[in-house]
């Protein structure tokens, strides 16, 4: 990704320097050669409008590879590929904490294998922040209240800064970090150090201590929809609309049950809004995507090293 | 606006007290004047459109609690209201051919009605706002908007989003109101000079482009209406 | 330019109207319409605001077109703001 | 009744023609309004370059050690909020539009004085709110307001500030206002709309923008307000809002704001350029549309703000597109600038060399635009120091430059003397070198990644080179503002009497005294030429001293 962003950036630089040089090449070159001096007059010319129309289309054209080039990238930025590791990410003032799904937790701090997709999926328990890694050339606000994705494919190990980009009070400078990139053999080992219990295991627990599974059971009998394969599939919605099960639709729908019922359920569900945490909640989110990468219905499903490329 | 020449040692009176030093006709003087109010009004369409976008916004998110929301609110008050408030610019609208003719009388009598319909509007509105206030349903901290949503009597409402309808509300018919009281302020400085026999055929620009104004709020009001009392009520 | 004074009759009868559209906007609220009450309930108020720019506010007998151009290009940019910020409100779920 | 002053065998201007403090605050007369503005502006723009030093001063080393933490945040919010709202915005129109406009039309004055007078009353009561603000310990919301940070989580003087800018955004609304009304109605026999200088034009499209995107700043700020008296939600997630809708309507307002900045100053330019070139501007027809398509463009762009603020793609896509669109005609403005000077007959006075720096800095504050949005690239360098680059060279190296360009051209036609050539391109050139050397290193910064509003980097130590040399350009641009200043002042007393028209320049405003009498004109004026008519006047600059 950063070297597509870097292309890019020589492009225009190049493009810009060019038309740059070319005014103030003009600009000193008329000012020289018109300066005022004995016998020589201004010749008063009104304009030209086929001048104006070629130094207005000439540059649309350019603007709009400028464009073009910048939405694909752009384009790509916002999709992470399937089978990305996941970091469950809680920003606060003014630190990171992030979650791996093998149930690591670091703060300020993230541990990444080299050659790995990573997708970060963020959301703030304050104020909005801004997870910025300049090395990876990505950066996505995170938000209050909802889950914002960023993903980046680390190609080189190494330590690379992690700023938060969105002013967010006192210590806004002070809320920095750093992505550690590592061979995956060492990241095995770094991994190998806790001895924590996976996200999805944990989500899974809470699943059931919460009550949960008395209605959204693994066949068709529950009260509430069954969830198994549900993640990243459309659901029709009671009012007709339909929407695709994201990590947001997932989190609203414990938050606030009631916001989007599914078509022939009943809106029984009570609402989970200021009774489970940050953490709680990634754990669930993570738990009930787990279930959707299991086709036969089981749960408790491991992490996404055995997750397959899902074809929709 | 009221006006009193500005005279100068090196500036001739003009014959028309009201005309000021800068205009060169009546005309220009009165075209300056209208246009003015005019784009006053576009900017007021700007203003209350930011607190259209955010009632869009999450009427769309939110639409089942702004139902519940609208359907407390007393439909009866608010259509008399919204003739009243057409009443007045009725009134309004007389008061301006009325001055055109030259019937003084006429102008203060349609003025003064006005004044008394605008009263009658903040006044409902008063009553509207007490009843909400008894009701414990203005935002804060005892906020408490219990029951379903319109179209579905199992879904309770959500206290955050119904508290966002009735911030809206409450900003929104606010604002309106605030936008009465200064129109009422305009026309009982106007009513003063009208019953001095100020205004006439060659000049009535301060009647028509208070009137102007005050047919802007009562357009403001035709939307608020149906917008904030008139939420999926069939249900 | 002569300044247009309109009949009593007419300025009765836009009245008379808008009255007719408060009550009538009021009873289309009642009827189910799904999608369609918000456009109906809409569509009167601007029938209703329409009549009170042109007849009460004078517009239709304005003797230039500028105060036209006003009004379209404050209702224009409302569209932009209202359009373009739903761009955002409507699409952020579809993926 | 004021007497009138003048002493005997003195001509009467609207300088002399009343003394005392009344008559200057309670005068209708817009020249004398310009002036009272003139005073309000130069206050908070040294005020605001006050906290833009200590920032610099922050900056030159990595770590935290000259402020602390919170006054740092109160600095850059500060900065912001003062020189954008009580400098960027009034300072064009409301001194140099405010004083020139009704002369260069052949009006009297505005088609409304005490509105005029009344919104310089609205920009002081906004400015003395700004100042309790600043005064009682001042606010770290970061000049954008954004939410729920400014809402919920900082016990800084929020409310004073949003009411401050809210008063002086109703200033702004009511110059709008004065402007449009009196381009349409005021005009002098002749005074067609192909024959209105570009200067008026810029402020026609400017208006346009100060009404209706103005009052949508003022919804919003009245909004936090309540937000944070009462905590509605509105902009609150935690309460069921949604902090990016503020960020919409803020924006709404604040991307056309940058428009209502460069316009007038893209007006000023356009009149130095073609005065020293001696020449008609290069297709004033596309010039005008191009100011009018910026004002109306302007309005389609501004969520190229947010595209990793968590906006649809959809719309990030749309925004992106749509900003190339309001590129277009800013390119055909500088294009068109170094056309007139073709062929002209050039010479290079203070005003000439402020407006060459303008193209040339204009030009790389567009074009840096440019990269901005790009959504690929925007999105590494959005809320890093290349914004923070971007935008200064738009505002200050674009919006400043011509503000002092347009100050030293018509200075002799509002103080009726000239002021010092030598030390005016001395100024000029210090002002292009310090502005280049404070700015364009932070174009590097933030490729590099230095994210904007940090007060300490010392985990960064590889930013502080760049971040030297910016503190070094910055003094010297302080220095090259202090100097017009001073002599500004100075001439006031011993420059030399300026003549009625000091370039032999073309414009209503020439052909009145200078300084202007009371009402302008002493017969209305009848207009029978086009716009920069340079072939009829056969006189070229005179030779500075």
């Amino acid at each position: 990704m950063a070297n597509n962003v870097d292309a890019l950036y020589i492009f225009l630089l190049t493009v810009s320097a060019l038309m740059t040089i070319s005014i103030f090449t003009m600009i000193i070159f008329f000012a020289i050669r018109f300066r005022k001096r004995a016998g020589h007059q201004a010749e008063q010319i009104q304009g030209s409008h086929a001048l104006e129309i070629t130094w207005s289309v000439i540059p649309f054209c350019v603007f709009m590879v400028f464009f073009g080039w910048g939405a694909l990238i752009y384009f790509k930025e916002r999709k992470p590929p399937d089978n990305s590791a996941e970091v469950y990410t809680v920003a606060k003032q003014w630190m990171w904490k992030f979650e791996h799904m093998e149930g690591q937790r670091e703060i300020n701090e993230l541990h990444v294998p080299v050659g790995r997709d990573v997708k970060m999926i963020m959301t703030s328990q304050d104020v909005i922040h801004s997870f910025y890694v300049p090395a990876f050339r990505i950066k996505q606000d995170v938000l209050p209240g909802r889950y914002t994705v960023a993903w980046f494919h680390p190609t080189k190990p190494g330590t690379y800064h992690l700023f938060c980009a969105e002013y967010c009070g006192t210590s806004h400078s002070g809320m920095v970090g750093s992505v550690v990139v590592m061979e995956p053999r060492d990241y095995e080992a770094w991994m190998g150090g806790g001895g924590n219990q996976p996200l999805a295991v944990t989500g899974e627990r809470l699943f059931s201590e919460l009550g949960c599974v008395t209605c959204h059971r693994s066949d068709t009998q529950g009260r509430g929809p069954n969830l198994v394969g549900l993640f990243n599939k459309p659901v029709l919605l009671e009012d007709g609309r339909t929407v695709t099960a994201d990590e947001n639709y997932i989190r609203e729908s414990i938050l606030q049950p009631a916001a989007k019922i599914v078509n022939g359920y009943k809106p029984i569900m009570p609402t989970f809004q200021g009774q489970i945490s940050d953490e709680q909640l990634n754990a669930l989110v993570a738990y009930v995507k787990s279930l959707g990468q299991q086709p036969t219905g089981q749960t408790g499903g491991r992490n996404m090293a055995t997750a397959t490329p899902k074809t929709q | 606006m009221p006006n009193s020449p500005v005279a100068t040692a090196n500036h001739e009176a003009h014959d028309n007290p009201a005309l000021l030093h800068h205009f060169a006709s009546e005309q220009q003087q009165k075209d300056a004047a209208s246009l003015g109010m005019w784009v006053f009004l576009a900017t007021e369409i700007m203003f209350f459109g930011g607190m259209f976008c955010a009632y869009l916004v999450y009427r769309y998110w939110y639409f089942g609690d702004f139902g519940a929301g609208s359907q407390s609110l007393n439909v009866v008050l608010g259509g008399t209201n919204t003739a009243v408030l057409i009443c007045s610019s009725l009134t309004v609208a007389l008061a301006v051919r009325a001055a055109q003719l030259g019937k003084q009388t006429t102008v203060v009598v349609c003025l003064i009605l006005t004044m008394l319909f605008g009263v009658v509007f903040l006044g409902i509105k008063g009553v509207e706002y007490h009843d909400k206030f008894v009701e414990h349903h203005v935002p804060g901290a005892s906020f408490h908007f219990p029951g379903h949503i319109p179209s579905h009597p199992d879904i309770p409402i959500n206290q955050q989003h119904a508290q966002i309808f009735f911030s809206l509300y409450f900003i929104m018919t606010g604002l309106h109101a605030l936008h009465m009281i200064v129109g009422l302020g305009l026309f009982a400085v106007i009513t003063y000079y009208a019953m001095r026999k100020r205004y006439g055929p060659h000049y009535c620009t301060p009647v028509e482009i208070a009137g102007l104004y005050w047919h802007f709020v009562d357009i403001i009001w035709i939307y608020l209406f149906p917008l904030l009392y008139l939420i999926d009520r069939h249900k | 330019m002569s300044e247009h004074v309109s009949s009593l009759k007419l300025y009765i009868g836009i009245w008379l109207a808008l009255l007719a559209g408060t009550l009538l906007t009021v009873i289309a609220a009642g009827i189910d319409l799904g999608p369609f009450n918000a456009v109906v309930a809409l569509t009167i108020a601007t029938i209703k605001a329409t009549l009170v720019v042109l007849f009460f506010m004078h517009v239709k007998y304005a003797h230039e077109k500028l105060t036209k151009v006003v009004i379209i290009s404050a209702l224009f940019w409302l569209a932009i703001l209202l359009a373009l910020s739903m761009a955002d409100y409507t699409t952020r779920l579809w993926s | 009744m004021a007497t009138a002053a003048v002493q005997p065998g003195e001509r009467e201007t609207y300088l002399n023609h009343q003394y005392g403090i009344k008559s200057w605050l309670l005068t209708v007369d817009h020249k004398r309004i310009a002036l009272l503005y003139l005073m309000g502006i130069t206050f908070f723009f040294f005020i605001g370059g006050f906290f833009a030093l200590l920032i610099r001063l922050e900056l030159l080393t990595p770590a935290g050690d000259l402020v602390q933490a919170d006054t740092y945040n109160k600095l850059f919010t500060m900065h912001g909020q003062v020189m954008v709202f009580f400098f960027l915005i009034p300072a064009v129109p409301a001194v140099l539009g405010n004083f020139l406009i009704p002369i260069m039309i052949g009006a009297k004055d505005l088609a409304f004085p005490r509105i005029n007078l009344l919104s310089w009353y609205l920009y002081m009561i906004g400015g003395v709110l700004m100042l309790y603000t600043i005064i009682n310990g001042g606010v770290d919301t970061g000049w954008t307001f954004y939410t729920p940070l400014s809402t919920e989580f900082l016990n800084t003087h929020v409310i004073t500030a949003g009411l401050a800018i809210f008063v002086a955004g109703f200033s702004s609304i009511l110059t709008g206002l004065n402007f449009v009304v009196t381009t349409h109605r005021m005009r002098a026999p002749g005074m067609t709309w192909s024959r209105l200088p570009l200067f008026v034009w810029a402020h026609y499209a400017t208006s346009i923008i100060q009404l209706l995107g103005t009052p949508v700043l003022a919804i919003t700020l009245l909004l936090v307000v309540c937000e944070r008296l009462f905590h509605l939600g509105i902009f609150n997630p935690a309460l069921g809002g949604d902090p990016l809708l503020f960020q919409h309507l803020f924006w709404f307002y604040s991307h056309p704001a940058v428009y209502i900045m460069i316009l007038p100053g893209m007006g000023i330019v356009s009149e130095i350029v073609c005065c020293f070139s001696r020449k008609r501007i290069f297709g004033y027809q596309a010039m005008a549309l191009a100011l009018l398509g910026i004002a109306v463009v302007g309005f389609l762009v501004w969520a190229h703000h947010m595209f990793v603020a968590g906006i649809s793609l959809y719309a990030a896509l749309i925004f992106s597109l749509l900003s190339y669109f309001v590129a277009v005609p800013s390119a055909i403005k500088v294009f068109n600038w170094t056309a007139t000077m073709y062929n002209g007959s050039i010479s290079y006075q203070t005003p000439m060399l402020y407006a060459f720096g303008f193209v040339g800095l204009f030009t790389i504050g567009g074009l840096t635009g440019l990269f901005l949005a790009s959504l690929g690239i925007d999105v590494h360098v959005t809320d890093t120091y290349f914004v923070v680059a971007h935008f200064h060279y738009i505002m200050v190296g674009g919006m400043v430059m011509a503000y002092l360009g347009g100050m030293h051209f018509w200075w002799p036609k509002i103080s009726g003397r000239m002021y010092p050539e030598g030390w005016g391109r001395l100024a000029a050139l210090l002002v292009f070198v310090g502005f280049n050397l404070t700015f364009f290193p932070q174009f590097i910064l933030g490729y590099m990644g230095m994210p904007r509003r940090y007060w300490d980097y010392s985990h960064s130590p590889e930013f502080q080179i760049l971040n030297v040399l910016s503190t070094a350009g910055a003094t010297i641009l302080a220095v090259g503002y202090l100097l017009p200043m001073i002599y500004f002042l100075w001439s006031m007393r011993y420059g030399k009497p300026a003549p009625a028209n000091p370039w032999n320049a073309a414009g209503l405003e020439w052909m009145v005294p200078s300084p202007p009498p009371t009402f302008n004109f002493d017969e209305e004026p009848v207009v029978t030429w086009e716009a920069y008519n340079y072939d009829e006047i056969k006189e070229e600059v005179p030779v500075a001293q």
